[in-house]
């Protein structure tokens, strides 16, 4: 099969000189020439991701170098493919979803004179991302994982004029350093102690060392691959939003829909299950790293759940649950149901980039308005964005039958029966989050969708409130001369608009979108997660961690796990979810606003979002900027400059002035000088 | 030699007081004169040690000139005395240890066997016939020959120098150079100066600055 | 290989070319001045390519040797060559001299032949530096490099300059004289001052450890190592544009250079001996320097810390004595040389429209400079260490190397992730994104051709050697190999 | 007494030299002051001519003279040469000066060809008389020079200080040469090497001798803390005078330090290292640390003397052939680049006005970029900045010195180096980096020009390549000294 | 005790004493400051004088006799820049004699 190896450089490298070309001559050639570029080297790369797919499910494998990226020290980094079912499946996702989000953005940044250089973006978005899944080996992951990042950070700050932009891109990058620094770590352990980057020779090399113990701190002893595992498990949280590293992604909301959709939901932030999924032979070795990746999966599923209830913006109630549903992949990993963590990645890729790219369709219809509580009745106006965002919406509360039901009941199956330590928190945090889910989901749809055509009484009052929020110093008065500009301001309607239908590039995609977020999960759940098709790719320790056997067992057909889903637990807490949502918002939306005044304790916790964002930007930040100033201050400034060299020279100068005034300029003394000159010397040499 | 002995110590002690006299007068004229008394007993003391012509040579070119002209010079200049030994004695608490340690270091170091009598016994005194001028004639002749022409050259820059320094033209002299006046020639007086005998009034254009000066 | 001498061309092409231009006198023949000093540096780097084409990597030792005698009385030579390590770094010399002419091309208006004649003397003295293989002649240009240095921070610079040139010169002196000492100490011992000489000669410990420090002083000063870094603030804050690039890009990495050449081969067991200390040092300046450039207000003092903090790696990687560690700090000098190099340059181009280098005075740059805008993110990224730029490379291996040694190392090292990001990415935040902030920036243009073109250039290498590499691994490799080879057997004399 | 040596031919360019003096105090009488020129043409003839005689009776060995009084060693002979050039130079440099302050006379041509004569006799002398003679016959020229420019109350000054100091030092030395004398029983130099080699004499009074000796010496040369007379002779005396004790009288001075420590006093190695060691501490601490408060160019020369000198003394240290041929190229150096320096600020100064100040530099850079330039090359060789002269020069006595095992004074010296280079970057700073407050053009013969820039370029030149000057001192010295 | 050659060495060494101190104590008067120089080169005229004596060598005193002769030149030079001292500045007191220091 070489002419499909030959394939596999093209599709990473066609999104790459699309990218390429439009960003360096994209403000020379015709505006539609952006999008036509990139869209096709997309859509060549999703077909032939789709060839290669094809050509996995056949059962090959392909592993292999393109070219020595560095020799050093006997160890080669090069640059390679590790192509198998696994990472077919993440193209196929990766590239349609892209392909989906071009087309959708087309309509989307109609107006916004950064088109050309969007649409460069997305697609070198495509390329990292490819990048990454494709990698047969952790230098590469790690370019992979850092573009990827890069391109988060110029979408997220895309609109450079806002404060809140460029200060959530600037938060998004750093926190993703900081799990990366976990990552490069961790790498650097694989290397030293497996010695190889290889992931082949990793694997194969890694049971050795199953017992391999290292000395971190003198005097303890560490299990190595725990170490590794928790290491290459932090760079897994900081790019897949895990507590506490979670705080940039509802920031990341500043960016443009689209983005948020591609890179935000359906792909980047899947980024680190990918990873640690890939990494399963080194993770079924250590039960310790499971059982971490097991509790920070749970805490993030649950209590980022929560922060979705009390959001008003749109794209903030869909991030929060982003958060959460990868909190779900994150628990799946943790029980070493990683086969259930990428099912959950496909089809939550699916419908959550379709409930964002339906939230920017509203936001579209809305003019740029993405407060809630201005909404409302629009599927009257819109009714292509209704119903697939109503799909979406049902996919991700886990109603049978759609996708989302398959992958999250697998989930929360697996953790109900595995045995590792936390798993029982974990349990209940995924159910309880299951009722959390549906409450908020169902709030937004509620608001957005049903009830009173708000926008009418919206005033700008809230322009305001929205920037509340916001970073503090970058905050300027904006310049209303500015406004003219589409994109840069948010309007919201004026009273006499009304909301309209999306063009069709934005809703295309949305049904497109909507069709695998109702089916793939009936479709692909028996061969993806109990048959062989994740074979030798993914390896559990089924003695250890056998979870999977036991989903296996009580699987009895996608059709029955349906049947069974309507009287299960979480369905039932679904369902009570979506009622109390109902109750609240549309039978007595003065509820919400009492309870809002009697709970002022957990609303002040909730608003603050736990109080990370303060604390890291009190501790960490403010932190290292007044560590910073004090030691240049009296470190550079006054203690080396100050004291030691301009002292020294000051001392020098000062004595200078001293034997200057030796100098006297009278005769006797320079005599004195010489007879007292004699006599020391006499003194000093005489010899009786 | 008992006399000599004895001759030495009066002349030894005539000659630190006039020393001592010296550098305490306060008058600088009376320095100079202990000077030459210090000058005289010296001399004396050459004497015992058989060099009769610098103990001459001595008086006379220190007493006769090199005094002299300290006399002179002293007399010459209008000095305020008071002023000169204002704080005289502050000095003295460095410059009597510093003297005086100095000279016991360098009296112990002098007074080691080497140079006592065992080691260096006083030379046997020369016969009646010697001459210690002629002696030091024929080295200086013959022997010295180059540092003397130096000796000849150093006089004649301290001659330059004396004059080159010292002598000037008074400015406010009537000196007349009567050569220059015999070689003067009418060129040098006199300059004839052809002008027209009428001249147009053109006020426009002043003349040079530098010639309506002259 | 050619029978010229290729390495005395390098060195001597540039300083002709510099006098010639020289000659052009004064600034009525400016752009005569200029275009002199161009082909001169196209010239220079022209004759340094050879080194390349015609190098054999599988060879670790001195190539293109030539040598004479120079001054017999000493055992001088004029004795030039180079290996692996050199090569690298004498063909970033003649291409930044290049980059340093174009980008002094219209700003520079006073002295022009003067400012041009002092950066290309300058580039034949440092490709000098590189190439020298007597301890007397090495010590010769590393010292005659000053003057030129002084004098273009003195004359082109800002208005604390000569405070910054002074301060410069006295700290560089300081350690290069001790490091006179150690060579003529070396001189009586072997007398030779052929350094590779010295390599074979066996010396004790206490005074390999006496060495080291001599070396040290000198080295330490130019990299600058914390804590003998504080010249390289001032003297980059006041240096023009032209100035702070050689300063970053070349006259670092005779620092570092060094102590591959120097220190290290010569006083193996006192760097095994302080290998703890150096390795402490450069994690302080990693981290702690790393901190201080966080709240940097002028634009070149913060990438001047970051270039510290970057040198950091440099000594961090020498000091672990294995080929990741090592060669990784080599990549990083190349590297570094680059992007420091754009990096001041970026900010040249922002000096020279505002006459401004403090952050605070701008803001929403990229509203008016978008081109420009996208070269300094670029470049900012690549200085965060980016990978898929050159500056990841280096920081990669030096991370992966320090790892082997100590775990703690490598996290300390690591931090730079963050602090290196967030410095250069804080400063990007304020200067370029945002609102325009005043009618200051409202009139700024766009960068011209010329600009485009250095920072293009730039931003050529900066992606091409973070995606490919291994021809600078390709070339260091035999010769660190070598090096380390001889660091592992010990030179005390055998009783 | 042997046959007295009448070797006249031994000593013919000392012979010239003195005739012409003479001649030109003659001729000044009859000259017209229009013609006064040739007096400077003569002077420069007879430098030349004494070249001439010097080098056509040169042979490689040593030769004696007058009953052994006088010697002629290729030290002799290249110490000579460089007399004869720096004396040449410094009549071309300062001819224009003195013409503007009407010192053009016979008087200062003949005195300066006098002390050049006592300059020779010093470097000839081999027995103490010869040296006192050639010392007191440069001094008392150079009392005479200093206050010849008789109006100028700071030239008096310093004649008046250079004269009492210097009576005191010739005193100091003399009673030294008496201690010797007695302990040995010779006055001649081999003489005194031979007594002490053969027999034990008395070592507290030799030592008692030799510290005056040292005293005396180190005051000839400016070496604390005997250097006090320096800043103020060098700062009060016209520029013109300055120049040429700061150049030619340090060479001399060299030579009665080889002729006396290292000829006559070699036994007494130890006693006299470990003095020089101190005054050459000393020496490096105030030379270098007071001229950094100078605000006068003549007056951080002098300082900046005082510490070349204690680098000069390091030569000695090692007390072997190598040290020695090191402190003869740190001379020979030194002296060039004084010369070059003190040209400058002739070159700058017009009548009236002496550019004497530092801030008379300011933009020297932008008046005349090629003096600055030239300036720029004095300044770092005289810091010891590579690639000129004065990198070797102190390369060669600093290595000397750490042959000698002298470790720590090496590092003390370089530190000192360091500081002292501060003070000449501070010229640099003020011709390169200061606007010029002075517009006028430099005005000077052209072959004053000629001559300071081949002076100064030379120092590059030399110090690119040194090594024939280093050959011509390792020459010297090792065909002189046993 | 006889006198010996110690004798006459001290009294040289006593003189240069006394000279030293002349020079402490007249340090304002120009004059004396240059007599007290007189004192030393005595001192080391008796030196010569007496070692040439119990050397029974000439040297000595043709030394001492260019000694007297260079001192009487020397005078002469010293005394005429003591009369420019006093043309320039109308004072020989040194104290006057500081515009050159630092």
């Amino acid at each position: 099969m070489s002419n499909v190896q030959s394939l596999y450089i093209w599709i990473p490298l066609l999104p790459l000189f699309a990218a390429a070309i439009v960003g360096l001559f994209g403000r020379k050639l015709p505006r539609a020439s952006a999008h036509w570029i990139t869209i096709a080297g997309v859509a060549a790369a999703f077909s032939l991701s789709v060839c290669v797919f094809m050509n996995a499910l056949d059962g090959h494998v392909f592993n292999g170098a393109v070219y020595t990226w560095l020799t050093s020290g006997g160890s080669q980094f090069e640059v390679g493919f590790l192509v198998d079912r696994l990472t077919a499946t993440m193209m196929v996702v990766v590239t349609f979803v892209s392909l989906m989000v071009h087309i959708y953005t087309i309509g989307y940044m109609q107006e916004d004179p950064g088109y050309s250089r969007f649409f460069s973006y997305i697609s070198l978005f495509t390329f990292s991302m490819l990048m990454l899944v494709m990698s047969n080996n952790f230098m590469q992951l790690f370019f992979g994982w850092e573009a990827v990042g890069l391109v988060s950070y110029l979408l997220i700050g895309f609109w450079v004029k806002r404060p809140t932009a460029i200060y959530a891109n600037l938060k998004a990058f750093l926190v993703n350093r900081v799990g990366d620094f976990g990552f490069l770590l961790g790498i650097g352990m694989v290397l030293y102690y497996l010695g190889s980057l290889d992931y082949a020779a990793v694997f194969s090399i890694a049971p050795q060392f199953a017992d391999a113990k290292v000395e971190l701190i003198p005097g303890t002893e560490w299990s190595l691959m725990t170490v590794i595992c928790i290491l290459l498990f932090i760079g897994a949280m900081g790019k897949s939003a895990q507590v506490p590293l979670h705080v940039w992604l509802p920031d990341s909301m500043e960016g443009p829909t689209p983005i948020s959709a591609l890179i935000h939901a359906a792909t980047m932030v899947t980024a680190g299950i990918f990873m640690v999924a890939r990494m399963s032979p080194l993770y079924e070795l250590s039960t310790t790293a499971l059982s971490f990746v097991l509790v920070i999966g749970a805490i993030t599923a649950l209590f980022m759940g929560f922060l979705g209830i009390i959001q008003n913006d749109i794209k903030r109630v869909v991030a929060y649950s982003t958060l959460s549903q990868l909190g779900y992949m994150t628990v799946a990993l943790g029980v070493s149901a990683y086969s259930v963590a990428v099912f959950h990645l496909m089809t939550h890729a699916f419908f959550k980039a379709l409930l964002f790219l339906g939230a920017g369709s509203v936001i579209m219809g809305m003019h740029h308005e993405q407060d809630m509580r201005n909404m409302g009745a629009l599927r009257k106006y819109m009714p292509i964005t209704w119903i697939t965002s109503l799909i979406g919406s049902l996919a991700l509360i886990g109603t049978p039958l759609f996708s989302g039901f398959y992958s999250k009941d697998s989930i929360i199956e697996a953790a109900k029966f595995s045995q590792i330590p936390g798993s029982g928190f974990a349990y209940f945090a995924v159910l309880a989050g299951v009722f959390v889910t549906a409450f908020y989901s169902f709030r937004m749809y509620f608001l957005v969708f049903h009830g009173k055509e708000k926008w009418m009484q919206a005033t700008h009052h809230e322009h305001e409130q929205h920037h509340a929020h916001v970073d503090e110093h970058t905050h300027t008065d904006h310049d209303d001369s500015h406004a003219n500009d589409a994109h840069e301001e948010h309007h919201g309607l004026g009273p006499n608009d009304t909301p309209h239908e999306s063009p069709w590039v934005v809703t295309l995609p949305l049904i497109l979108l909507a069709i695998p977020s109702v089916f793939i999960g009936y479709f692909a759940i028996e061969p993806m997660l109990f048959g062989s098709y994740f074979h030798d790719v993914i390896y559990v320790d089924h003695e250890a961690h056998g979870v999977m056997h036991i989903l296996a067992h009580h699987f009895h057909g996608a059709g029955a796990m349906a049947l069974h889903g309507l009287t299960s637990l979480p369905f039932i807490l679904a369902a009570s979810g979506v009622a109390l949502a109902w109750f609240f918002y549309m039978k007595h939306p003065d509820i919400p606003a009492a309870i809002r005044a009697r709970c002022s304790l957990i609303v002040y916790i909730l608003d603050n979002k736990y109080g990370f964002d303060s604390f890291n930007e009190k501790f960490f930040a403010a932190g290292s900027r007044f560590l910073g100033g004090k030691l240049w201050h009296y470190g550079d400034v006054k203690l080396i400059d100050g004291l030691l060299v301009n002292g020294t020279a000051n001392l020098v100068i000062r004595l200078a002035g001293v034997v200057r005034r030796l100098q006297t300029g009278l005769i006797y003394h320079y005599a004195f000088a010489m007879i007292i000159g004699v006599f020391l010397l006499l003194t000093f040499f005489m010899k009786i | 030699m008992i006399f000599q002995d004895y001759v030495f110590y009066a002349l030894a002690t005539i000659l630190l007081f006039a020393g001592l006299r010296v550098i305490t007068a306060r008058n600088p004229v009376h320095a100079a004169l202990f000077l030459v008394l210090a000058f005289f007993t010296a001399a004396g003391i050459w004497l015992l040690l058989e060099a009769e012509f610098l103990a001459i040579a001595l008086v006379l070119v220190y007493v006769g000139a090199v005094m002299v002209l300290f006399l002179f010079v002293v007399m010459m200049l209008d000095i305020n005395l008071d002023k000169l030994r204002e704080g005289f004695w502050n000095a003295l608490p460095i410059a009597l240890p510093i003297g005086l340690l100095m000279a016991a270091e360098m009296i112990m170091i002098l007074s080691s066997k080497h140079f006592s009598p065992d080691m260096m016994s006083a030379p046997t005194p020369r016969p009646a016939g010697y001459s210690n001028t002629a002696e030091l004639g024929r080295q200086l002749y013959t022997d010295y020959l180059l540092p003397f022409e130096l000796a000849s050259v150093v006089l004649l820059v301290a001659i330059v120098a004396a004059i080159a320094l010292t002598l000037r033209e008074r400015k406010d002299s009537k000196f007349i150079d009567p050569a220059a006046q015999v070689r003067v020639k009418r060129a040098d007086r006199i300059r004839i100066v052809s002008m027209p005998s009428e001249k147009e009034i053109t006020p426009e254009t002043p003349e040079p600055a530098a010639e309506k000066k002259r | 290989m050619t029978d010229l001498p290729i390495l005395s061309l390098s060195i001597w092409v540039p300083i002709v070319a510099g006098l010639l231009v020289l000659c052009t006198g004064s600034d009525k023949n400016a752009s005569l001045a200029r275009w002199l000093a161009l082909a001169g540096s196209i010239a220079g780097f022209a004759v340094t390519l050879p080194l390349y084409l015609d190098f054999d990597f599988a060879n670790g030792g001195f190539q293109f040797q030539e040598r004479l005698q120079w001054v017999p009385a000493f055992n001088i030579y004029y004795h030039l060559g180079v290996d692996g390590i050199a090569v690298p770094l004498i063909l970033l010399t003649s291409f930044t001299t290049f980059i340093v002419v174009l980008a002094g091309w219209e700003v520079i208006q006073k002295r022009v032949a003067q400012y041009m004649a002092s950066f290309l003397i300058m580039s034949g003295i440092m490709i000098g530096v590189f190439s020298a293989l007597d301890a007397i002649l090495y010590y010769i240009f590393w010292e005659a490099m000053l003057i030129p240095m002084f004098l273009v921070i003195g004359i082109w610079g800002g208005p604390n300059r000569v405070y910054a040139t002074i301060k410069f010169f006295l700290y560089t002196l300081l350690g290069s004289l001790l490091m006179l000492v150690a060579f003529i100490y070396l001189y009586h011992q072997s007398n030779s001052f052929d350094i590779t000489e010295y390599y074979r000669m066996p010396l004790d410990l206490h005074v390999q450890v006496l060495i080291f420090i001599a070396f040290f002083m000198a080295f330490a000063v130019k990299i600058p190592m914390w804590p003998v870094h504080t010249w390289l603030p001032d003297a980059h804050v006041e240096a023009p544009t032209g100035g702070s690039v050689v300063l970053a890009a070349i006259a670092l990495k005779l620092g570092g250079y060094s102590f591959l050449r120097f220190a290290m081969p010569i006083a193996p067991d006192a760097s095994h001996y302080l290998s703890g200390v150096m390795i402490t040092l450069s994690l302080i300046a990693v981290v702690y320097i790393a901190l201080v450039a966080l709240v940097q207000q002028d634009m070149k003092k913060l990438i001047a810390y970051s270039s510290i903090s970057h040198m950091g790696f440099v000594t961090l990687g020498f000091f672990l004595f294995n080929p990741l560690g090592l060669e990784g700090a080599i990549v990083q000098m190349i590297s570094h040389g680059f992007i420091s190099s754009a990096m001041f340059l970026s900010v040249g181009v922002l000096y020279d429209r505002m006459h401004s280098r403090q952050i605070a005075d701008y803001g929403g740059v990229v509203n008016t400079m978008p081109t420009f805008t996208a070269f300094a993110v670029l470049f900012a990224m690549a200085n965060a260490g980016l990978p898929g730029t050159s500056g990841f490379v280096g920081e990669f291996l030096v991370i992966l190397g320090a790892v082997q040694v100590n775990f703690w190392y490598a996290f300390l090292a690591s931090t730079t992730l963050i602090f290196g990001a967030a410095y250069t990415l804080w400063m990007i935040k304020r200067v370029y994104y945002g609102e325009v902030t005043n009618t200051h920036v409202a009139a700024l243009t766009d960068i011209n051709r010329r600009e485009f073109l250095i920072l293009g250039l730039l931003a050529i290498l900066v992606l091409g050697f973070g995606i490919y590499p291994q021809p600078i691994t390709e070339m260091t490799h035999a010769t660190v190999s070598q090096l380390l080879e001889h660091m592992a057997s010990s030179k005390l004399p055998t009783l | 007494m042997n046959a007295i040596q009448y070797d006249l031919m031994t000593a013919l360019p000392e012979i010239l030299v003195l005739c012409m003096a003479m001649f030109i105090l003659l001729l000044d009488l009859f000259l017209k002051p229009s013609n006064r020129f040739l007096i400077y043409v003569f002077a420069q003839l007879t430098l030349l001519g004494a070249a001439v005689l010097t080098l056509a009776t040169h042979v490689p060995a040593v030769g004696y003279a007058f009953n052994g009084l006088f010697v002629d060693d290729p030290l002799a002979d290249v110490l000579k040469l460089g007399v004869y050039l720096s004396t040449s130079i410094t009549l071309i440099y300062t001819r224009q000066y003195v013409a503007l302050r009407g010192m053009f006379r016979g008087e200062f041509y003949a005195l300066i060809l006098f002390s050049t004569l006592g300059m020779m006799i010093m470097v000839s002398g081999q027995h103490f008389l010869t040296l006192y003679m050639g010392l007191e016959l440069l001094s008392l020229c150079l009392y005479a020079l200093v206050a010849l420019d008789r109006d100028n109350p700071n030239s008096t000054e310093a004649a008046m200080k250079y004269f009492v100091l210097g009576a005191l030092a010739s005193g100091m030395l003399l009673y030294g040469m008496s201690m010797l004398y007695g302990v040995t029983g010779s006055l001649n130099i081999s003489g005194v090497a031979d007594a002490l080699l053969s027999g034990a004499p008395d070592h507290g009074v030799l030592v008692l001798g030799l510290v005056f000796i040292v005293a005396g010496l180190a005051f000839k040369l400016g070496a604390a803390p005997f250097q006090m007379w320096v800043p103020d002779v060098y700062h009060g005396a016209p520029t013109a005078i300055t120049l040429f004790i700061g150049s030619a009288t340090k060479i001399a001075a060299f030579a009665m330090v080889i002729r006396l420590l290292v000829q006559a006093l070699f036994v007494l190695a130890v006693d006299w290292q470990g003095m020089l060691v101190i005054m050459a501490v000393m020496s490096m601490i105030i030379g270098n640390i007071a001229a950094i408060a100078q605000t006068n160019i003549k007056r951080m020369l002098a300082y900046s003397t005082i510490s070349h000198v204690g680098f000069l003394l390091l030569g000695f240290l090692s007390a072997s052939l190598n040290g020695y041929a090191s402190a003869t190229f740190y001379i020979l150096s030194y002296v060039l680049m004084t010369l070059a320096g003190f040209g400058m600020i002739l070159l700058l100064s017009r009548k009236g006005f002496e550019a004497d100040r530092l801030e008379d530099l300011k933009g020297l850079n932008q008046r005349s970029p090629w003096y600055a330039f030239l300036m720029l090359i004095i300044m770092f060789s005289m810091a010891g900045i590579p690639p000129t002269l004065g990198f070797y020069a102190k390369f060669t006595v600093l290595q000397s010195a750490l042959q000698a095992g002298f470790v720590t004074l090496v590092i003390f010296a370089v530190l000192m180096a360091l500081i002292g280079a501060f003070y000449y970057l501070r010229v640099v700073k003020y011709m390169y980096f200061d606007e010029p407050e002075d517009h006028s053009p430099i005005v000077a013969p052209v072959d004053m020009k000629l001559v300071l820039s081949i002076n100064a370029i030379g120092l590059l030149i030399l110090g690119m390549l040194p090594q024939r000057l280093m050959d011509v001192c390792a020459y010297a010295i090792i065909h002189s000294i046993q | 005790m006889s006198v010996g050659l110690s004798h006459y060495l001290i009294l040289g060494s006593l003189l240069f004493a006394i000279s030293i101190i002349g020079i402490f104590l007249n340090r304002k008067n120009v004059i004396v400051l240059l007599m007290a120089i007189e004192l030393m080169l005595l001192a080391v005229n008796m030196n010569f004088i007496a070692f040439s004596h119990y050397l029974n060598d000439m040297a000595g005193q043709v030394f001492v006799f260019f000694i007297l002769t260079v001192a009487a030149a020397e005078s002469a030079i010293g005394l005429a820049i003591l009369v420019l001292v006093f043309r320039n500045l109308k004072t020989i007191n040194v104290d006057d004699l500081d515009r050159l220091k630092g």
